[in-house]
């Protein structure tokens, strides 16, 4: 079946030089996609405390993929990580905002705001 | 064979997930038809594909040769989606998701399809109807919106 | 109830023109969850849209309370495609337009459906049944790609 | 049901100040189109000899949207009226291919490149 996850992890700086990790999901965020999306985040540099997620190229996102993400939102959490998204539509803006998570990542309109506001 | 109702529309559906991405497009593709608006059918889709993987996962435990049925419909006040399993139904309330409970590793971080739907939607009831199986029906209105 | 193959999906529409659109979006997202390339999904579409226009026309006459069903399957070497009616079928062959007959008026500008299905995939059959109904047979061969 | 075809004339002029009418079809074109095709087809000036189609915003093209567009190829092959196309996608080339029409409307691939063939 055709479901595929993909990620990408890139290094970003802000104006203040500091490091930001940003990763960019790609495909379907589904319960397939688990071990992809967590190895990703595990894989991170260490010292990573700036981290930006990028939903722009996210096809299909459903309620066991929310799942997974607060499940990073959680370990982030527990390593006073700060986590910036963009990249989503109206509708999953407001999808997350019902389910509550726009209170551990706040959503920005583009790449540059979600960089900007670590400043 | 004759459909249920007037201008319905019915698909069936193996218990696999990824399929419920099927039932999504279907109902999308209904609803724009028959007028919804963009955001609405969005609300949409997303019901939709809570719905059947929670007749795939727990209604039809995934078994593939099990059906799961989509049953869309339309009056002029109402978008209505039955999705039909064959287990037994759901006898707990819907209980909203506690974020700062997930977040601290107090609450299972899943467990808000049946909220999403709720949220989602005008309307939603369960039913359960052993031994035919059971179902959720979905409801929007229309006239929340005239687009 | 099952399905009449693994991982088939089957879909019933009232006999109105513009349900084949659904039909079509439908054929489309099982095909692309099954791994068909892009190309090829058009394909599908313009070829399952058209039987699905005949089916409501010419095998229902319109009426929109008999039933249009499409059943998709798919195996390693192939997708299939029925489109079935409650008509007595087809008993000629498939004619292909003259362009220029057609434009000069001497061939009916209409009657291109079955021909641009027989282009479009890569077997096709209707096979006449009554008193059940009628059905084209689409197939659509998977090697001939691979995205 | 939310079938809706609309065309929408405008006037352009070759690089020689030539006219040429431009239609453009916008949503779906299927059997219920045709009275809003012939009736726009219809309205344009006397004299007109030189016509683009654009097809860019076409949703939905069957098998019975081109037996209309063949009657408007019919009308203007009685007048001589030259007729260029644009904005199919590659399968809709390949279809139009198929059937034979272009023969009689060639395929630009932009509206720069059609009005410029006129030329
Ligand atoms: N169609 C169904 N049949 C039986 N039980 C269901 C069905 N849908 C939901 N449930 C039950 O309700 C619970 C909550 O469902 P939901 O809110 O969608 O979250 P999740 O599926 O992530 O557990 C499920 O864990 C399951 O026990
Ligand atoms: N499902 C069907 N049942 C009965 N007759 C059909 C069916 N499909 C096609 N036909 C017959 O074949 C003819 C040619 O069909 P087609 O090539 O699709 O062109 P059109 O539908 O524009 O006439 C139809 O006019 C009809 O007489």
């Amino acid at each position: 079946m055709q479901t595929e996850t993909s990620v990408k992890v890139e290094q970003l700086k802000t104006a203040a030089e500091a490091a930001v990790a940003i990763i960019r999901f790609h495909g379907d965020i589904t319960s397939t996609s688990k071990a992809v999306i967590l190895d990703a985040y595990r894989a991170l540099p260490a010292g990573t405390d700036k981290l930006i997620f990028d939903f722009t190229k996210v096809d299909y996102l459903n309620s066991s993929g929310i799942a997974i993400l607060i499940q990073l939102l959680m370990e982030a959490h527990k390593t006073a990580q700060a986590v910036h998204s963009f990249g989503l539509s109206a509708h999953f803006q407001k999808v997350f905002a019902m389910v509550g998570i726009t209170k551990y990542t706040h959503l920005y309109p583009d790449q540059a705001a979600a960089l900007t506001a670590f400043s | 064979m004759t459909l249920e109702k007037p201008l319905s529309i019915e698909l069936r559906l193996p218990s696999k997930l990824g399929f419920e991405k099927i039932a999504m497009q279907t109902a999308a593709s209904y609803a724009t038809l028959l007028g919804l608006g963009l955001d609405r059918v969005e609300d949409l889709k997303t019901a939709v594909a809570e719905a059947c993987i929670n007749a795939i996962e727990h209604g039809n435990h995934g078994d593939e040769k099990i059906i799961v049925g989509v049953i869309l419909s339309m009056d002029h006040e109402r978008l209505e989606v039955k999705v039909l399993d064959h287990g037994s139904g759901i006898q707990h309330a819907v209980l909203p998701p506690d974020i700062d409970k997930k977040i601290l590793g107090e609450e299972d971080p899943r467990g808000m399809g049946m909220f999403l739907i709720q949220a989602l939607v005008d309307e939603v009831e369960w039913v359960s109807n052993p031994p035919e199986g059971s179902y959720a029906r979905l409801v929007i209105y229309l006239d929340r919106e005239k687009h």
